[in-house]
């Protein structure tokens, strides 16, 4: 049987226009790679929300995705915790079992 | 005279409109409605473009164009001042809301043309140019305000150029300039082979395009929290106010009848394209729930259905015509 | 006579159909497809309300939408009562495919009006309307039907009203309901500017978009899991009973011979858009895979193939010409 | 280092038609938010399908994702448990990390 | 209260043409379905990518989300381990609770 | 003579890649994208069909048919030779890249359609078929040299049937060829109908559809990787001599100087839709980003910018005019 390796997935559900910041944040804390999901809406305390693309993109929000070790998701999360409120971001983060570990870092 | 709300333009608005209120579940596919935005854009565009090529560059184009650019720095700190005043609103929203006044609306130009078209006065094909240069100084105004009187305003992060690049180089200003000087360069000949798409079938699409800003517009409203009867007053005084300084400006600058109501609906129009994607960037603590009502939801209708009637009767009255 | 096989539209919709069942990956991206079904819906509806501003409301009208409603609340009753016993289905399943033969299929309609205009019988205009009061009667028998038959048909979640609501503003209701008024509006000189898009370029676009059904019909064909022999015949003797009555009825009722036909087409043609989706939430446990194979997979095709010419053939056949 | 309190993460597959009861049932638990992400397609005992615009969203999947306390989450997974057969769901929860632990009631 | 069992989530990120080759894979390795849903784009070692869809699906990933027991899912991994490289996948596994658990053998 | 750059077809598809390289957000949905370039197909095979169908297979059409799939099994052979020697490229990617460049881009092929069309040489509508018959064979060509010289290139997973059922019925071989088929069948007359969508618009389309190809053939080019100098000159060079290659044995055939022109049209194009979908399943282990960035960001702008004018020149030259 294949070993398997715990590593941490990160998800951010972010506006589209700042998830290059999110993205940049990934990077800096170490991740080597990300994939962005798209979404067609949802609601929270500041109200419901569908995809509108042709507001620019300001209305609509995109689910990034990313995978590393504890270490790096932890740096990542921190460096977020500031933007959270201020750029209405939802973070959650979980264990998962990856195979190639060398990939995550 | 102006039958503007007879068209279909303004009907398939309203229907749109009224699908969402009825909380109908009528919905164009997103990919569809920004398919035609750009469709929009490029076809004004080269509009445009083609009637520069025809005319030439004149002395008119550059009253416009100075009177536009001058107007897209002044009226967000007029807005931002009224914003904070009589809206009651903080340095930070008031801010970028102010930017999206100053701001203009590529859908209502093309939206006003059109009426300007019909009604038999039509706009200078320069005004294309006048529209690409007004969208973005006002981002870059509304941003000072925000730094100048806005404590929670951060900078952007990355380096202060790359916020600049991204404004300038935002697609619809690309797309839009980028097709005037497309027509510029293949002038009316060129513009033959393709004119069953860019031009023909230009009116309908704008009436399917509508139809989903209805929807668009009327779900915003709907789901707006944080618009007061304050600032629901001024998303209609400020396009009334502004409309008639830009006619009244076109009109003395000696613009023929048609610029110059273009001038005033350029003037009274409020981005929600550009402005709210650069806002979000650049203020993301300002809320965008609030920009996209005013401008998308009240602004817009408002210029639409009244607006552009009465900047183009201003305009006619005041050329005695 | 009646060329019907060799025309473009149905050829690309065999074309889609073979497609799919030599497993090609070709593919219409489901936007497009979607944006081109509202396209149609807002042409046809356009058209009709035109040339109802034309020819104003006649007695013919009502005549044709008090035998279309009627249709729509019976036909739902009879095949209800043939699905329990020659079909051999259960209640519920019975209750949620009754309602889709009694509703209608736009692009049936759509498809069937262009055959008859090219075979010089057009229905008349008010036929759109006649459809759009078509669409949600029989939604509400199949619902009642369930409700009186069927055990586990538990109430739509929510208020009453609430589905009622839904179903009447069905975006498809919506927007061809609200098309055919703003033609009535606009008239024939309003249309013009917009014709390039909803006039010339229908039936190109309903070649594509028949393209497409083929794709979509045969591949739910394909993984049609339930679908029996006897609600296969079943799904080929509805349309052309309903066919016949309806022309039949149209005929004695004094209708021309296109709008005899369009009648019949109506009532041959079974939902597939508002239909399923009102019987998802108000029947959840009905097999979606069930109905959708029987009007979509098989219904369709057969009148898009089959039945329209034969309805055709008949109306002519009864008017004697 | 910022500290993550534990939620629970609700995904549920549904029709799109019916994704407001699920809402709904969501809210009447005590979610304060949910987001909705897109589907192409798949495959159960129900056969398989793939998303298709044409036939009104009847044969069009979205999965909702709402993050709440347990409690929530466990009144939430009550509610839906009757529907699952009869509206064909399918639900999934896990534990994930989050931040602010305010918003995910 | 009812009762949740403990089954496993595989999801593999994969190239929108080898999509089947992984179905194949989980039918065989005994999942009794599948969901898979839409990307937007990424970025990895073999750099950044968009969902771009006029070369044919070339360059599109798609996420492949299936729910087991973990054997199933364990066999499921071991299968798709040879292939992680060649093909570029990208896998990540872990526990969630479920309602119904005979639908996920 | 030939304006082909000032067309603006090239003008906008130069404006998308400066969009890209000049990173603007500026961004075609791919949707919409994608139904640009089935409409296309379909326009393009329909047009075939209609003149093939009005001037019945000749002997010309037997000529062409024969050394466009000569050429399409030949020019992988030498592509793999160039590319492992020239290139310093493995064995597995050779033959990846190889198969791209025996295949076809259908695009270009439209493009270069219009082109000759303006200048006054227009191709033998047989062409679309030529060009529908070279689609796969390179591909098999290029699986087989991987098989035979790359140690790493697995069995395609499934049985060989299924893969060689796969590249056959690729939803562009199949719209293509179904189109022009279509086109056969309906004949002038058929297509009189819905010639405003396949034949007005197409022009107006083509320009949409160059300005997301400039989008993404620019950022491909930017991402690309795996690119080096040595293989960047093979991108330009393949297409001058394939394409050399082509108009001499169309000539030499006695083909007319404008399906001369064709013929090193399709020789030198690159597929970018069928060839990638083919080996990302066929190969998986080689790089994608490899061979789009070739064919689609270095052979794609070639031939539409300088390409097409050179190879149409040539056979215009050969031919003697
Ligand atoms: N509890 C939640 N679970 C899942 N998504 C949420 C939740 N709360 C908020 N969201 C998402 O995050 C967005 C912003 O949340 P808020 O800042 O509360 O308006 C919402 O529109 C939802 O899409
Ligand atoms: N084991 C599973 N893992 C992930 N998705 C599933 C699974 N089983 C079913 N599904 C999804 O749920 C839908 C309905 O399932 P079913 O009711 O079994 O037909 C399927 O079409 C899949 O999209
Ligand atoms: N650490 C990661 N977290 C999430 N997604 C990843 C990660 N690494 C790679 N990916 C995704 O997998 C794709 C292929 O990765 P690679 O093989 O490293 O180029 C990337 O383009 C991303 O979309
Ligand atoms: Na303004
Ligand atoms: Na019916
Ligand atoms: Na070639």
């Amino acid at each position: 049987m294949i070993t398997t390796v715990t590593r941490r997935r990160v998800e951010v559900l972010v506006d589209a226009p700042l998830v290059r910041i999110v993205r940049d944040l990934a990077e800096k804390a170490g991740f080597k790679g990300h994939t962005v999901l798209p979404t067609l809406g949802g609601s929270g305390r500041g109200g419901s929300w569908s995809d509108d693309q042709v507001t620019g993109g300001a209305g609509a929000k995109v689910m990034f995705v990313a995978i590393a070790s504890r270490e790096t998701a932890d740096r990542f999360m921190d460096a977020l915790a500031p933007l959270l409120d201020s750029h209405g971001l939802i973070v959650a983060a979980f264990d998962v079992d990856v195979i190639r570990p060398q990939k995550f870092s | 005279m102006f039958d503007q709300l007879l068209s279909p333009v303004i009907l398939f608005f309203l229907l749109g409109a009224f699908a969402a209120f009825a909380r109908s579940d009528l919905a164009i596919p997103e990919a569809a409605a920004k398919a035609m935005a750009l469709y929009l854009m490029a076809a004004i565009g080269l509009k445009g473009g083609i009637q520069v090529a025809e005319n030439g560059v004149t002395a008119a184009f550059l009253a416009a164009a100075f009177i536009g650019v001058a107007l897209s720095c002044i009226i967000p700190l007029a807005a931002f001042a009224a914003l904070r005043g009589l809206g009651r609103l903080d340095a930070l929203n008031a801010a970028a809301v102010a930017a999206h006044y100053g701001s203009v609306s590529v859908v209502t130009f093309v939206a006003g043309s059109e009426a300007l078209e019909l009604a038999g006065m039509p706009a200078a094909g320069h005004m294309v140019a006048v529209l690409a240069l007004m969208e973005t100084p006002p981002i870059i105004v509304g941003l000072m305000l925000a730094r100048r009187f806005a404590a929670a305003a951060s900078a952007p992060p990355g380096p202060a150029g790359a916020f600049l690049h991204e404004t300038l180089l935002n697609g619809s200003v690309v797309l839009l300039s980028g097709s005037f000087l497309i027509g510029l360069a293949i002038g009316k000949q060129g513009f033959a082979p393709i004119a069953p798409v860019f031009d023909s079938a230009f009116r309908g699409v704008l009436c399917l395009f509508l139809l989903d800003m209805g929807l668009v517009a009327a779900r915003r409203l709907r789901e707006a929290r944080s618009l007061t009867l304050r600032l629901a007053v001024l998303a209609i005084a400020f396009p009334l106010v502004n409309g008639f300084i830009g006619v009244l400006l076109g009109a003395l600058a000696g613009l023929d009848q048609g610029s110059a109501a273009a001038l005033g609906i350029l003037a009274a129009s409020a981005s929600y394209i550009a402005a709210p994607a650069a806002m979000r960037v650049a203020l993301p603590q300002a809320d965008a729930g609030l920009y996209l009502a005013m401008s998308l939801a009240l602004t817009f209708p408002f210029n639409i259905i009244a607006g552009i009637p009465l900047y183009a009767g201003l305009a006619r009255w005041m050329s005695g015509a």
